[in-house]
């Protein structure tokens, strides 16, 4: 059974979805997705300490041999994204169990699970898969079931921004498509590991230079890195409350280790960094990025467009540590990859959470609620605090990284800019809490009380995890330090 | 130059490319941004295509051959399937693609009454 | 109890209580009975700290590792002698500012109470953490933990005054705390490899020349809470808050937690020897120096008594600054005198200001005049802390003076002896005249305070006074002062307990000394002329 | 127990109860603390010395010797007579004051280190500034803050000096020992170092040194009737022990001592406020004993000692007299005055007294204590301070010994008819008179007269000064030559209406210096503050405003950079960014 478990990883939701639609009833699928999230979480810490134990685990799907047939090959790097995609869905997909969906057509709740399922599907398939082509298969899998959850929003403006979305995605996808097409005409292989090893033989041809331009644009559309960032801030805002949690803590994790597995396992840092010179179009735009992303983030009236370009800058973070190439940056990034996805999934809980409570998620609309929301406020201010990066949060932690890369790689310009971008988050941060804490000048409607438990209690694991991950960071900066090592192929 | 224009295939999937692209950008009406993204696509499949065929080659199909055993010959040149395979998938994803797409437009068209993209920025506008 | 569990049970006291406030929080005199109880047992706990330090060597001192965050970075504790001292201040006064800010909010019919009295016991957390931290992550993350949860108390009001205030409060101490003191201990960091602190030093031989003095730019000033100019402006913003979060901003723990990082991170981290032999802190002398007297010039001007003392705060920080960056033994033993010293006084004008708002209702020096026949006590303890801040005997705060100065001796830098000595002299023109003011002139005509204040404030003094017309002491006082109208008993009394502290602290400044003795070893008596 | 305190402690701590204790009970203490302070001072051995170590200093807070024993004794009798003097005064603030404005005095006068001298240094400005801030007029205030800063100005000198002095020692003889400092051991002030002459300056500002005396002609007639009672006694003649202790036989002082004597005479003699006569008067005096010191031998010294004892007594029984009269007429103006020997003849009596003593008329004290100090410049072949002494003399008789009396009981009438005195003022008075008197008797039997206060100077063994003989027929008759003709003079100029008039006016002197240019330089940097501060914010406001509205048009949800064209702004992103990876790879290397 054990050996099988790489596979069960992604055959679970994909089965799971189809069921949903079959049982046409709503508790019945949400039941059905909350268990297959939790047993996939079940199945990527195993796979995780089995990986951490034995070292590489190389699934044969279908029983063909590798660099034909398709093969589910997990090491450190993508058994740590796997846990981290596993353990959001398994947090979020029960939040709000209990009360109504928000803003679902009566009769389309089983639908969304099915949607949400294979969502979870598509991105465990990217991470997992070892196959060039399987990754834009389940990219493509996870972005269409995307498109239709984030147009599920409320706001009828939900709509244009999955429209706009699914543009851009297939533009991204398609990208991603064309390089693979070239990296197959190079090597005669599809197999990442395979194509790896036949790469350096070939590198200095074009065919290979655009291949890898199409792939690293095709990857950064879906990672949304600065300036392609621009799908993301509406889409994020006008897609349900549940599904902005988990995009936000997933999808573009999930790309962000597509694009580390490109740079790093495909083409390898030389060939990215020398030949290639990526650091020196990354370095500027991530430091954008943290910049204008946490800037448009302070003038933001809607609290959720506020977190989403507040994800642009972070972002930035996680690229920025990308193109130092080195071990602290690349911990740092991959850090911050599992720690922005625990403090952004749990602050777009919190806001879902408020939006349960006050209708809106206009800021405006939320003047001196903290003070009959008292755990809502705390669970924003610990989020906002890890947003920000103060010690004892997760978001320290990643800092912590980045600014020793920065030093490290002697720029302490940089090191400053990464500081300094953390205090903007302080001005959007703070622009809320003090909305929220002061109260408003008429007494807010004194029935108002805090989300129901079952919201509160998938909020506060996540926004706990940022505490707890930010004083014990054995699975987060220590796993991703080994990941990094092992990407950068340096001895520990 | 001879090189250049015997990849006259690789300037067609650009040139599809390109046109695709520029129909995404410059189209209001979204349907016509769906046609856009299809031709898009279409031209990564063709690309896939092209790059399967190898110049001589016939069709990647083996004659039966007596008792249900399939000849090969080795002497026959064969395009490469593969891309060919692979492309069936990314057909049926485009086909999603579309489908997907086109159905956010028509509820978009319920919700606005308009497929124009200005008009629905205008709209937007009107009521935040 | 094991010296270890004492230094754990210290931090993790207050934090009990503020679970404990809060739980009680409907239940007001249960809460109350809450803070005293958990301060006066934080205090023993941190008391029972003290022989430990004094009496075992550097290399044996208790610790405490709870967790590694990351390798080679602990969330460790450690006891050590300024850090014992630091900690006996802010345990020590926390029961006075906890009598005391219950007699406040009572007396002032305070709302918020409950998250008031968490957020204090919150803070006073942070203050142990910060006072016990074995290295520069474990402090700074206390550092951050006492910023926030002091915003509460800093806004409590919840007006618009103090959303702003609030704003330049933690605007202010985050950025420079974030920009500058983060980015100091990573370089530091990077250069070393370590960040546990160090008698003599970790960047001995590690960082030469400008890097020295860059590192002790971000250091100084990322410590926010020293209010190095021009990062001060906090202090004053944070005025609007309550007066008993005054106090614990001004002598309890804030500025003290910040002008303690500072002392301890130039003796365990740069060392005092790499400092006064690299002539790195020359600069931050003359940047203390400047603070130190520029902000009394600006006290000078302030007619809000609050205001004045914060500026006299900012000043007073300096003088400890100054005496870390003269990077000799005796300035290092000022500055840490200078942390109990002001500490004492500080937070005697502070319930002075504070007695007095709840008295009368006076904000404002000139409408004091004659104040100090009604508030004898209050007045009288106001006099001594004065004495006290402007280092005139039999006060402490003579001998962290004497000290500072002759770290400025011995530093061959005597041009700072008589930035202190004017900075003396300017602090008896911004303290005095409130002294001479309320004892010596006839009060105001009410109908001028009247026109001022518009409502209600005779009213107000006869509900006060009719509150102390009873009771044979108060009977008699009234008969002895004519027009005797003190602030309540739980204000009074504290703040009489740390004016007397003031005068102890003169005669006990030995005590406080030889606990500081040892962390000079490393530094040479005399440094040499360069 | 009570044996290891300091002297001056019990005045000091005894008069934190004042303000607790009413009416009798209240007087009865106030009486009794001088006296129990007394006694606790005199059971106290001669050089005992309590050292002990504190940090790593070694201070001794009580050392007995003879010289202390003279400023001991004097302090108490002034501060019995003050306290009689006060009995009447209602006033807790003024009366805690002065007791322990006394106690601190005595207990500097008994200091046997640096720190402990710098203590009671402090304390005695801290304790009477309350004594001029009790008249309770605005002036007074200003006055007193002026005096407190240039008091505790000389603390915080002092203070540095110390340090310096210390610190300037090799590091394992530190010592804080309040010892000679320079003269009479053989180094100069000017090679004695910073940290000496800092002390020097120091001691000078309480002394009053020409150029840094303004303080006391600003601060003692604005205080209280009492309170310049108590201020004449302490103060100055403190900062005289001091430089008596350290600086004896600095020839520099012989100088300064001399311009002391000589240039308070003309301001003395146009001044209007009888009151701040005396104080210049006493500037005067102040210059004798400087001089005295700079001459550093044991007979000039004990010419110092005797010359701040007497100086103490007939200078207070002066300002008591003219408090008696500013408490009844409530002005101490000349030209308010006059003719008031008729209702208040014991005032006049005593007053007549006190000036004799000052003007050192032969049987009073200050004629003993004088001939000294004059013998021993003379003696040490100074002649101009010789000769500025003896002028100064002169001067003396006609501005304090002439001049207070003249105008303020005889002279015009002014036709005020006050009652006499309260009765414990003129017993003040009375023992002040007394002891005027007494000292300055000839020794009619061994320990009689003036013999006694010979027997208690620093040098009393001293051979010269044991056979030393005022009431000599030379003494007597330069001195009744000098006095009669200072009368004559007197007299000639009334007669011809040249003596100056007395003006209502400010006289200019150098405290206009601090006066009005500190002052106004303080107010001026205020001002600039209160300006600047705001208009910087302004300024700093505007900017973050008009940046905000720039940042917000490019940013928020209607701003350029977050809305329009979405799709299309992104594809040709897309395709730029894809130009762009490629342009990097091809040709930037």
């Amino acid at each position: 059974m054990t050996e099988h478990l790489p596979v069960l990883q992604v055959a679970l939701p994909l089965v799971a979805a189809p069921l949903c639609v079959l049982l046409r009833n709503r508790h019945a699928a949400r039941g059905l997705a909350v268990l297959v999230s939790w047993l996939a979480l079940a199945i990527a810490c195993t796979l995780l300490s089995q990986v951490q134990d034995v070292g590489v685990i190389s699934y044969k799907l279908g029983g063909w041999a590798p660099p034909l047939g398709i093969e589910y090959r997990i090491d450190l790097l993508n058994a740590y994204v796997l846990v981290l995609v596993a353990s959001i869905g398994a947090v979020v997909f029960p939040f709000g169990f209990g009360t109504p969906e928000q803003g679902l057509r009566e009769g389309q709740q089983h639908l969304y699970y099915a949607a949400l399922l294979l969502c979870l599907c598509g991105l465990l398939g990217i991470t997992i898969t070892g196959d060039a082509f399987n990754v834009f298969v389940f990219l493509e899998i996870a972005s269409l079931s995307s498109y239709t959850l984030i147009s599920l929003g409320r706001s009828r403006r939900a709509l244009t921004a999955g429209f706009s979305y699914l543009i851009l995605g297939s533009i991204g996808g398609t990208f991603i498509l064309l390089g693979i097409g070239m990296l197959y005409m190079m090597t005669g292989s599809l197999n990442i590991a395979d194509m790896a090893e036949q790469l350096p033989l070939v590198s200095g041809t074009r065919t290979v230079w655009m291949a890898f331009a199409f792939m690293v644009i095709g990857t950064s559309i879906k990672l949304a890195v600065f300036p392609l960032h621009q799908w993301l801030p509406n889409a994020y805002s006008y897609a349900p409350g549940v599904v902005s949690a988990f995009l936000s803590a997933t999808a573009t994790k999930v790309s962000y280790y597509v694009l580390a597995r490109i740079i790093f396992t495909l083409f390898g840092a030389a060939f990215v960094f020398e030949t290639m010179g990526l650091q020196r179009l990354l370095m500027p735009l991530s430091v954008l990025a943290m910049f204008l992303g946490s800037a448009a983030a302070i003038y933001q009236r809607d609290l959720k467009r506020l977190l989403a370009y507040s994800s642009i800058a972070q972002i930035g973070y996680m690229t920025l540590g990308l193109s130092f190439a080195n071990v602290s940056g690349l911990t740092g990034g991959i850090a911050h990859l599992f720690n922005h996805a625990l403090m952004k999934g749990g602050l777009f809980l919190v806001v879902a959470g408020i939006v349960y409570r006050i209708g809106s998620s206009k800021i405006e609309d939320m003047r001196g609620i903290g003070r009959s929301m008292p755990l809502t406020l705390a669970a924003f201010v610990i989020g906002g605090l890890s947003l920000i990066g103060v010690p004892g949060t997760v978001g320290f932690i990643s800092k912590w990284y980045l600014v020793l890369a920065a030093l490290e790689a002697g720029s302490m310009l940089i090191a400053f800019m990464i500081l300094a971008s953390s205090l903007l988050a302080v001005v959007y941060v703070w622009r809320v809490v003090e909305v929220l804490y002061f109260p408003a000048e008429q007494d807010p409607s004194s029935e108002l009380k805090d989300p129901p438990w079952s919201m509160l209690i998938p909020s506060f694991l996540l926004i706990g995890a940022t505490i707890w991950f930010g004083l014990q960071t054995d699975l987060t900066a220590g796993v991703a330090g080994d990941a990094a090592r092992m990407l950068l192929e340096v001895a520990e | 130059m001879s090189e250049t224009v015997g990849l006259w295939n690789y300037w067609a999937v650009i040139a599809l490319m390109m046109i695709g692209l520029y129909i995404v950008m410059a189209r209001d009406n979204l349907v016509k941004k769906m046609m856009g993204l299809s031709i898009f696509q279409v031209a990564a499949i063709m690309f896939y295509v092209s790059m399967g065929k190898v110049t001589g080659g016939t069709a990647p199909i083996l004659p039966p051959g007596p008792d249900h055993t399939v000849l090969y010959d080795p002497a026959i040149l064969y395009s490469n399937p593969l891309p060919h395979v692979l492309m069936l998938t990314a057909i049926v994803v485009g086909v999603a693609t579309t489908a997907l797409g086109l159905s956010i437009v028509v509820r978009i068209y319920e919700a606005y009454g308009t497929v124009e993209e200005d008009e629905i920025v205008v709209l937007d506008g009107e009521q935040p | 109890m094991s010296p270890s569990t004492a230094i754990g049970l210290a931090i993790a006291l207050p934090l009990l209580g503020a679970v404990g406030i809060q739980l009680t929080g409907s239940r007001p005199n249960l809460r109350e009975a809450v803070t005293i109880i958990t301060s006066l047992l934080t205090f023993a706990v941190v008391l029972t700290l003290y022989p430990v330090v004094t009496g075992l060597a550097p290399h044996n001192r208790p610790e405490l590792e709870l967790l590694t965050v990351l390798p080679g970075v602990a969330l460790a504790f450690q006891v050590e002698p300024l850090g014992m001292l630091y900690a006996l201040v802010a345990a020590g006064l926390w029961i006075p500012t906890g009598l005391y800010a219950i007699g406040y909010c009572r007396g002032h019919d305070e709302q918020n109470q409950t998250r008031f009295f968490t957020c204090f016991a919150l803070a006073i957390f942070a203050a142990l953490g910060i006072a016990f931290a074995r290295n520069l992550f474990t402090l700074f993350l206390f550092y951050e933990i006492l910023t926030l949860s002091t915003y509460p108390l800093v806004t409590h009001y919840g007006n618009d005054d103090a959303k702003a205030a609030g704003r330049t409060y933690l605007g202010i101490l985050l950025t420079t705390s974030v920009l500058f003191l983060l980015m100091a201990i990573l370089w530091t960091w990077n250069l070393t490899g370590t960040m546990e602190f160090k008698l003599g030093g970790i960047l001995a031989g590690k960082a030469e020349g400008p890097v020295v003095a860059a590192l002790l730019a971000l250091y100084a000033f990322g410590t926010g809470k020293a209010a190095l100019m021009p990062f001060h402006r906090w202090l004053p913003a944070a005025m609007v808050a309550p007066t008993p979060v005054s106090a614990l901003l001004h002598a309890v723990a804030i500025v003290k937690a910040g002008v303690f990082t500072v002392l301890k991170i130039i003796v365990y981290v740069f060392g005092i020897d790499l400092l006064g032999r690299s002539g790195a802190s020359d600069w931050l002398m003359w940047a203390a120096a400047f603070t130190l007297l520029s902000s009394s010039v600006i006290a000078l001007s302030k007619d809000n008594l609050k205001a004045r003392l914060a500026y006299s705060t900012i000043s007073q920080l300096s003088y400890i600054v100054l005496g870390g960056a003269l990077a000799t033994a005796a300035g290092i033993l000022g500055g840490g005198l200078h942390i109990a010293m002001h500490a004492m006084g500080k937070i005697t004008l502070f319930f002075c200001a504070g007695a007095i708002f709840v008295a009368s209702h006076k904000k404002n020096i000139s409408d004091m005049d004659g104040i100090g026949r009604a508030m004898p006590f209050t007045m009288g303890a106001f006099f001594l802390g004065s004495m006290s801040i402007i280092g005139l005997p039999p006060m402490g705060g003579s001998w962290s003076k004497w000290y500072l100065a002759m770290g400025a001796a011995d530093g061959n830098n005597a041009i700072f002896i008589a930035v202190l000595m004017i900075s003396s002299l300017l602090s008896i023109g911004y303290l005095m005249p409130v002294v001479g003011r309320a004892f010596l002139f006839p009060p105001k005509v009410s109908e001028h305070s009247h026109g001022e204040h518009g409502h209600g404030e005779h009213g107000h003094s006869e509900h006060g006074h009719g509150e102390h017309g009873h009771g044979p002491i108060s009977a008699w006082l009234a008969r002895i002062f004519p027009g005797f109208h003190e602030a309540p008993l739980l204000c009074v009394a504290p703040l009489c307990v740390t004016a007397i502290g003031c005068i102890l602290l003169f005669f006990y400044a030995e005590d406080i000394y030889n606990l500081l003795l040892p962390i000079t070893q490393s530094a040479p008596a005399v440094t040499v002329e360069r | 127990m009570l044996s290891s305190l300091p002297p001056g402690s019990l005045l000091v701590l005894g008069a934190l109860a004042v303000p607790l204790l009413k009416g009798h009970l209240r007087s009865l203490w106030m009486l009794a603390l001088p006296l129990l302070s007394y006694a606790h001072m005199d059971a106290l051995q001669p050089e005992h010395l309590g050292s002990f170590a504190l940090f790593d200093m070694v201070l001794t807070p009580v050392r007995v010797d003879p010289l202390s024993m003279v400023w001991g004794i004097v302090f108490h009798i002034a501060a019995l007579l003050s306290v009689i003097y006060a009995l009447h005064v209602k006033d807790w603030v003024q009366l805690t004051a002065g007791l322990m404005y006394s106690g601190a005095a005595i207990g500097a006068a008994f200091a046997g280190d640096l720190i402990t001298l710098f203590v009671y240094w402090e304390l005695t400005a801290i304790t009477s500034v309350f004594l001029i801030w009790a008249r309770q007029t605005e002036r007074a205030y200003r006055v007193g803050l002026r005096y407190l800063l240039i008091q505790v100005g000389s603390g915080v000198i002092l203070l540095a000096g110390v340090i310096l002095y210390y610190s300037g020692q090799p590091q394992a003889e530190r010592s804080l020992a309040f010892v000679q400092m320079a003269g009479n051991n053989g180094i100069s002030l000017a090679e004695a170092g910073l940290g000496v002459q800092l002390i020097f300056l120091a001691f000078g500002i309480k002394a009053a040194f020409p150029l840094l005396h303004n303080w006391l002609q600003d601060a003692y007639p604005e205080a209280t009737v009492v309170g310049t009672v108590f201020l004449s006694a302490f103060t100055t003649k403190l900062a005289i022990y001091a430089l008596a202790r350290t600086f004896a036989g600095e020839t520099s002082l012989v100088w300064i001592g001399a311009i002391m004597t000589v240039y308070p005479v003309f301001f003395a003699v146009v001044e209007n406020d009888l009151r701040k006569v005396l104080s210049f008067s006493l500037n005067n005096q102040l210059g004798f004993m400087v001089c005295a010191i700079g001459i550093g031998t044991p007979l000039a010294l004990n010419g110092a000692a005797a010359h701040a004892f007497c100086h103490i007594m007939y200078k207070s029984l002066l300002f008591m007299s003219m408090g008696a009269v500013l408490y009844r007429t409530g002005t101490a103006k000349a030209t308010e005055l006059g003719g008031l020997f008729r209702t208040m003849p014991w005032t006049t009596v005593f007053c007549l007294i006190g000036a004799a003593s000052i003007s050192a008329f032969p049987l009073f004290s200050g004629f003993v204590s004088k001939s000294l100090t004059m013998s021993a410049v003379a003696g040490a072949g100074f002649l101009i301070p010789w000769l500025m002494l003896l002028f100064a003399s002169a001067g003396v008789l006609e501005h304090s010994g002439i001049k207070i009396p003249y105008f303020a009981f005889f002279s015009h009438d002014s036709g005020k008819r006050p009652k006499e005195a309260p009765f414990n003022m003129l017993v003040a008075m009375g023992l002040a008179a007394f002891i005027c008197v007494a000292v300055g008797l000839p020794a009619f039997f061994p320990g009689f007269g003036f013999n006694w206060l010979y027997s208690i100077l620093p040098f009393a063994s001293d051979p010269y000064t044991m056979r030393y003989e005022p009431y000599t027929g030379d003494h007597i008759l330069t001195q009744m030559q000098l006095l009669m003709l200072a009368v004559f003079a007197f007299a000639l100029l009334q007669r011809l209406g040249a003596y100056p008039p007395e003006k209502r006016g400010i006289i200019l002197d150098t405290d206009i210096l601090y006066r009005k240019v500190g002052y106004g330089f303080a107010v001026w940097a205020g001002k600039v503050w209160s300006k600047v501060g705001p208009a910087l914010a302004g300024v700093v406001g505007g900017m973050g405003s008009r940046t905000f509205s720039r940042l917000e048009a490019a940013f928020s949800p209607r701003g350029t950079l977050a809305s329009g064209g979405l799709y299309n702004s992104m594809a040709v992103w897309t395709v730029v960014l894809l130009g762009l990876a490629l342009l990097v790879a091809f040709f930037i290397r």
